[in-house]
């Protein structure tokens, strides 16, 4: 419902401090899912965390790696020179840049340590749903 | 003798595609990796990053640096096979025969040397591996400035970390504009723009006639009749693939090492890919030789998977580009370079240049500087071609999933694989 | 009695609430026999009531008036007793009027007098009227409209003795042992709220239908209201007299039988009718869709009798208790086994009935004797 | 802003700064545009002018940062013009027309089931713990008859037609058009779950919910929209709707905004033109009509289902009610004055129509003594907001009863009464497609049903403390009621008895 709470609360979870007030005030943190809206139409997007990823073929540092065991597509930001060749593989728009004096590329790493996805916590619609194994690791609906 | 299921030769990207594929298959298989040089397997690209002192030693490392071993690979690093027999399936090194049943041949390529007088002085030197960036690294401290000879990727990027180190730098192209392979000339205007912000002298439509000094470099002539005093040049003017191992055997080599959709070359159980490989460009509907890294791994990929007994075929092709210089952003994809009958759609503005090429309402390519932010949806509208319709007002202003027809919005926001290789 | 709300409700409660001992025996052959078992067995419940009420129902004991209609009225001034009596005359052969035979007992103070009437309706005051509703309308005048009277017996056949005392106290006045009948019922009361008075007393009557009862139905007001649809007036305000009146709508004046009777005051759960066979599915849907205020909700258990049969029922969880046993012929009821122990130490049988299964016994003579036996065999 | 505008903020919009992080998720939740952002001084911005104090923004603030209160801004207090009267008195002048409200009665009239207690078992009789006995809700809604005949411990009668409900708890009438079709599809699917019933209201059948036929009652009013033979034959009950508590004598207007795409197809009338439903039936003048609709819907549903017939809580309701019955309604559906509206004439929603607690014993008691009370069965309606409420109506005399108020709250309505504008910030009371997808009807449903649910446990807890373990036992069943500070002659007309008696 294009109410944008779940960047809040990703920009949160991927901030230095952790407090919702604080990041938002000190770090101007990036989210790493975008909500697109046109008229009434809106979705969430972010990592699909594919099966065959094209930002990790197209990784020329190898900073990107795919998790055999979770399946989830990680992003190691201290390897990351920031080229932007995974920006140009992802055909779903899913990686963007972080802020600051040395930017990276940052996308959706399902929030480790955590039980639920801010993202999928923060959504007062539950337009985002946790999903399993064969279907994508996030699915959206248009109801987002 | 060791017989290995898999022979690969060369630590390339498109060997490590080829290795993580076959892994994701076949667990028990042995692998032999064959590789001329002694590193474990470093990202290629790096090197003038290495250069500029951007980065460190072991974040060269492509991956880490028990790959092999967890992915059970016996690599011989600075093992050079001499010679393949290929009805035999042996390959000879130095150390002695290996027998296999299926070969991947990812030897890459090799820098162009052109002959010019003076070429042989200490001073002189190809950017294509981590050894000629370590070398030319130690040989920076007698360096104030440098030359470098061509205005392509490699060229542009080497000329960036020499400035980085603090060197001055020229950069010589023959051709009217710089990375005219990928750029078109307002793009490669951008790109001088950046260079020269840095203080760094571009200099297009000549080339140098001679490199003078005594053992080392101490100037260099351009065709234009001018000299300018120089310490260091590079000469980056492009790559020939290595076809060494396959001259005068059955694998078919045109400019590169023929392959199929399936990345296998002329003879059965003999795969190519990465820079050696001349493949299949879907975009042009015709085999090249293609050398960008993702397409490498993705090739690389491809082989592996059928090497394994899989039934893949390639169907990437088309170039991609990406990357930045002093920090700008810049990207390129398709056919950015072909304007032939085509439409083009320009737009310039505080975000940067954008330009898309179109042809019969599908995109054929673009160029992208400054904000890239979701290049990757345009990208697929090259990649699987679909039809613009409205779309095209909306493509200056940056494309969304949202903007898709809404069959392949759906689609998308459904779909978890994005790679374009057909199943 | 003109004032029977305020002498059974003295201090105008909603309800009466009582708790109690009930026992019921049958001779399913139809032999007759004494009161003495009966007392002995109601006695040995003392601790159930308190005093404040007791009574039994004969049926079977005055077979040489079997075709009148035996009418026992307890009057408490002469002048109630006149007016009675011009009522009765009025509408009513009377065939013979006596006292009730009494004895003297010191725990019972302060009687009233209780008279019995064998008496034959005056066809031509009918009206249209079956003369069982005839009899009903004229018992209701009585204890409704006139001073000092009050009607507690009015079957055929049978009679009901009851008074303020223990149940075996009022059985040793009124000399039941020295009556004979084929079915006795029998109650010992302990009412919270009843200022004592003889008319209160268990059982409770109407024609020769009777109801001892232990328990209180939560669903009384809605009980009440819906018998009030069909023209009953609750004067009592006891839950025993809306069972009676219970029964009489739907057995005597709807003719459903006793087991659709269980099952409408004991409705069958839910959860069991849905697993039920279509056929019994749609009747007992059918019968809590149509007859749901007439469930009776809470702790009960009840003995009914009239002519020829008694029938013993609990509540639909069983919250009361209720114990049955047949020896031989004979078939008891009770609400502690001790007390059927203590008159019949061997039993063929002995048994708790499930909550709602009533449990019948018939006189065998009947046409319907072999679906009466089918509760015993259970 | 007009500066000809002579009217008080309603509410106050207050920001604490220091927690506002710019996130402009207000400015995107609210539907009346009251909160923005301005880029120069990098600051969010509010009209307090608009808030309608719905606290939309309020509960999705991730930072807590906003308070929306009444506006402490009043005009002089006066004890009889009120600040209510001061700026409905102001507005018309303005516009020189009606004022709307939606949402019920608001006005401070007795509530009488405050006024009524139940009871609970002690001693005498044990009271049942519904979580170890069996406690019954099931409830039978349709015509029965006084007496059934068995042959052969066989049913011989033959019934009209019962529909089941697995608690006596129904979604009453809110159109399709009037809420969104996702709080529609909501209500439709917890009935499902729940094994209740809810009402199309006027407004039509979407084609999406008839799959949910076994759970509907459809409604034909007076404006007849959407009603065919597929129509009828896709509900359970069918209702004539005379009238509604909140407006009674009064018709219904749908504007043409509203009627937009799917509305238009599920009234049958054109896209755009006003949904007007008159004020009365125009086919019905008299009782006697009433039933020759009545029959008419019976023929064409094949006497399969029950006919209700839907009136608003008046003066004479309970004569009014037996001859309904007798006209042949199965089932009498009364609507309290506090009944909810999409939009009804203020002073109409305010002084017209009696207390549902009233008519219900009215109705339950005439038609016990004309002896018809089994011809039917009697649904409540009319400003339910507990079980407690509930279950008292039943003791009243109720069948079962109708919530829509508290239906709404449970999907997010937070009583704003701005229904009739049709900008609802929580997706319920609008067409508008980005409104109205605030609602995910699955999350709706799961509330909804939450809500019947919660309320049937505590009913269940306290038909167990009454010492019932079936909810007719408790229906008509007005002795477990007493009456605390009312009049002897509101007693009398409730039919109960004082507490402490």
């Amino acid at each position: 419902m294009a109410c944008r709470l779940c960047e809040v609360g990703c920009k949160v979870e991927h901030s230095e401090h952790k407090h919702v007030i604080k990041s938002f005030k000190r770090e101007k943190p990036v989210a790493r899912l975008l909500v697109e809206e046109s008229g009434p139409l809106s979705f969430a997007t972010q990592c699909r965390h594919c099966d065959e990823p094209a930002c990790m073929f197209g990784c020329i540092t190898g900073a990107i790696t795919k998790d055999p065991e979770t399946g989830i597509v990680n992003l190691n930001a201290e390897k990351c020179i920031g080229c932007w060749t995974c920006i140009l593989m992802c055909p779903y728009g899913s990686i963007t840049r972080t802020n600051g004096a040395r930017p990276t590329a940052a996308k959706c790493d399902m929030c480790p340590g955590r039980e639920v996805p801010a993202c999928v916590e923060a959504c007062p619609n539950r337009a985002l749903v946790l999903m399993e194994d064969e279907e994508p690791a996030v699915a959206l609906e248009d109801a987002a | 003798m060791k017989t290995f299921t898999y022979a690969i030769i060369g630590n390339s990207v498109a060997a490590i595609g080829a290795i993580e594929a076959i892994r994701s298959v076949d667990r028990t298989g042995s692998i032999g990796l064959f590789s001329d040089e002694p590193h474990h397997v470093y990202s290629r690209p790096l090197i003038t990053h290495y250069l500029a002192g951007e980065v460190s030693e072991e974040k060269m490392l492509y991956r880490p640096p028990d790959f092999y071993e967890r992915y059970g690979v016996q690599a011989f690093l600075g093992a050079q096979v001499e010679s393949v027999e290929f009805e035999n399936r042996r390959l000879q090194t130095a150390g002695g025969e290996s027998a296999f049943e299926k070969l991947l041949i990812s030897v890459g390529g090799r820098p162009i040397v052109p002959k010019i007088a003076g070429g042989d002085l200490r001073g002189v030197f190809t950017m294509n591996t981590w050894d000629d960036a370590r070398e030319m690294k130690s040989y920076l401290p007698a360096v104030r400035s440098a030359m470098v000879l061509g205005g392509g990727l490699t060229g542009l990027k080497t000329a960036e970390a020499l400035v980085e180190a603090g060197v001055r730098v020229t950069v010589v192209e023959l051709a009217e504009r710089v990375l005219s392979m990928l750029l078109d000339r307002r793009s490669a205007e951008v790109v001088v723009k950046q260079f020269e912000n840095q203080g760094t002298r571009i200099l297009t439509g000549t080339t140098i006639s001679e490199i003078r000094g005594g053992e080392c470099v101490e100037s260099a002539s351009l065709s234009d009749g001018s000299t300018a005093e120089c310490q260091m040049v590079v000469l980056a003017i492009g790559v020939t693939p290595r076809l060494d191992l396959v001259q005068d055997t059955p694998v078919r080599t045109n400019r590169g090492i023929f392959v199929d959709r399936r990345m296998e070359t002329s003879v059965p159980g003999v795969f190519a890919a990465g820079d050696v490989a001349e493949a299949y460009d879907a975009l042009l509907d015709q085999n090249r030789v293609l050398p960008v890294l993702p397409n490498a791994y993705a090739g690389g990929r491809v082989a592996g998977l059928n090497m394994a007994g899989g039934e893949r075929t390639y169907d990437l092709g088309a170039s991609v580009n990406s990357t930045t210089f002093f920090g700008y952003p810049v990207v390129s994809a398709g056919s950015s370079a072909i304007e032939e009958g085509a439409e083009i759609i320009e737009g310039d503005d505080e975000n940067g240049y954008r330009r898309f090429i179109i042809q019969d309402d599908r995109l054929t390519g673009f160029v992208m500087t400054g904000e890239v932010n979701r290049a990757g949806i345009v990208l697929d509208l090259v990649r699987e071609r679909i039809p613009l319709n409205g779309l095209k007002d909306r493509l200056l202003d940056g494309i969304g999933l949202i903007d898709l027809p809404e069959e392949i919005r759906h689609k998308k926001l459904r779909g978890g694989t994005c790679c374009h290789e057909k199943h | 009695m003109r004032n029977i709300e305020a002498l059974n409700n003295p201090f105008g409660d909603a309800k009466v609430i009582s708790n109690c001992s009930i026992f019921g025996m049958m001779d399913r052959t139809g032999r007759r026999f004494s009161g003495r078992d009966i007392s002995r067995a109601i006695a040995n419940m003392h601790d159930r009531g308190n005093g404040l009420g007791g009574g039994l129902a004969v049926y079977g004991i005055y077979p040489e008036f079997a075709d009148h209609y035996a009418l026992h009225i307890m009057f408490t001034s002469a002048q109630g007793r006149k007016a009675t009596e011009a009522i009765l005359a009025a509408n009513f052969q009377i065939s013979r009027d006596e006292d009730l035979p009494t004895q003297p007992t010191a725990e019972i103070v302060n009687p009233p007098l209780v008279l019995r009437y064998f008496v034959k309706p005056t066809h031509s005051r009918l009206e249209g009227l079956s003369e069982d509703d005839f009899v009903v309308r004229k018992v209701m005048e009585i204890n409704t409209s006139v001073e000092d009277s009050f009607v507690f017996s009015s079957g055929k056949n049978m009679g009901v003795f009851k008074g303020v005392g223990f149940p075996e106290q009022i059985a040793h006045y009124f000399c039941l042992e020295d009556y004979e009948g084929y079915l006795w019922t029998a109650h010992g009361r302990f009412p919270t709220n009843s200022q004592a008075w003889w008319g209160g007393a268990h059982p409770f009557s109407l024609l020769d239908w009777t109801v001892v009862h232990n328990g209180e139905i939560s669903s009384y007001g809605i009980n009440r209201r819906y018998l009030e649809m069909f023209g009953y007036h609750c004067t009592m305000h006891t839950d025993t007299e809306v069972i009676t009146y219970a029964v009489d709508l739907l057995m005597r004046k709807q003719g459903l039988p006793v087991e659709i009777f269980a099952d409408i005051v004991s409705a069958k759960l839910w959860t069991d009718i849905d697993r039920m066979d279509p056929e019994s599915r749609q009747l007992r849907s059918a019968l809590r869709q149509v007859y749901g205020s007439m469930l009776l909700n809470g702790p009960f258990s009840v003995i009914i009798a009239h002519e020829g049969e008694m029938i013993g029922l609990t509540d639909r969880v069983r919250l009361r208790p209720m114990v049955a046993a047949a020896a031989g012929p004979m078939l008891f009821l009770s609400s502690e086994e001790a007390a059927i122990r203590l008159v019949s130490p061997e039993v063929d049988r002995i048994w708790v009935p499930q909550g709602g299964e009533p449990v019948v016994g018939r006189l065998e003579c009947t046409s319907e004797a072999p679906k009466s036996d089918q509760p015993l065999a259970a | 802003m007009a500066l000809a505008c002579f009217k008080l903020p309603e509410f106050l919009v207050e920001r604490d700064y220091d927690k506002c992080i710019n996130c402009r998720v207000c400015e995107r939740q609210c539907g009346w545009e009251v909160h923005s952002y301005d880029e120069e001084v990098d600051k969010m911005f509010a009209d307090t002018e608009k808030c309608v104090g719905c606290q939309r923004c309020a509960v999705m603030c991730p930072t807590g940062a906003l308070v929306i209160s009444p506006h402490p801004g009043r005009y002089r207090e006066h004890g009889n013009w009120t600040q209510e009267h001061l700026r409905d008195a102001i507005r018309q002048s303005e516009t020189g027309g009606v004022v709307l409200a939606g949402s019920g009665n608001d006005k401070d009239y007795p509530v009488y089931w405050d006024k009524l207690l139940l009871n609970a078992s002690q001693v005498t009789n044990p009271s049942i713990d519904p979580l170890r006995e069996p406690m019954e809700l099931r409830t039978y809604l349709g015509a029965k008859p006084e007496s059934i005949e068995v042959r052969d411990g066989k049913l011989v009668s033959q019934l009209p037609p019962q529909v089941q409900v697995e608690t006596p708890i129904l979604f009453s009438a809110l159109s399709y058009g009037a809420i969104s079709f996702q709080a529609q599809e909501a209500l439709a699917r917890a009935a499902a779950e729940l094994g209740i019933l809810y009402n199309t209201g006027e407004g039509g059948l979407h084609h999406d919910l008839y799959r949910y036929r076994g759970n509907t009652i459809v409604q034909v009013a007076s404006g007849r929209f959407g009603v065919d033979p597929d129509y009828l034959n896709a509900a359970r009950i069918v209702e004539i709707k005379i009238g509604q508590g909140a407006k009674p004598g009064i018709g219904g207007h749908l504007p043409g905004e509203k009627v937009v795409g799917e509305v238009s197809v599920t009234r049958m009338i054109p896209a755009g033109t006003d949904a007007i439903s008159p004020a009365p039936q125009h086919d019905i003048y008299s009782i006697e009509d009433l039933s020759m609709l009545i029959y008419a819907l019976k023929e064409a549903t094949n006497y399969q289902k029950p006919v209700s017939v839907k009136i608003a809580a008046v003066h004479n309701v309970a004569a009014i009610a037996t001859g309904m019955v007798r006209a042949g309604a199965d089932i009498i559906a009364l609507d309290g004055f506090r009944g909810g509206t999409g939009a009804a004439p203020k002073i109409i929603r305010d002084n017209v129509g009696i207390p549902i607690e009233f008519a219900l014993a009215a109705v339950d008691t005439r038609l016990r003594q004309e002896g018809i009370r089994n011809r039917a069965s009697i649904i409540a309606g009319g400003g339910f907001r507990n079980s407690a409420d509930v279950i008292k109506a039943i003791a009243l005399g109720a069948d079962a009863v109708y919530i829509g108020t508290a239906a709404l709250v449970a999907m997010g309505c937070t009583l704003c009464q701005k229904c009739y504008t049709g900008i609802c910030n929580w997706g319920i009371t609008t067409q508008n497609p980005y409104l109205a997808k605030r609602l995910n009807p699955e999350i709706a449903t799961e509330r909804l049903v939450n809500l019947v649910t919660g309320w049937s446990h505590e009913i269940k807890e306290m038909l167990g403390g009454l010492g019932v373990n079936s909810i007719e036992s408790l229906r008509g069943n007005r002795l477990h009621l007493r009456g605390i500070g009312l009049t002897h002659g509101e007693l009398e007309t409730l039919g109960v008895r004082m507490v402490g008696q």
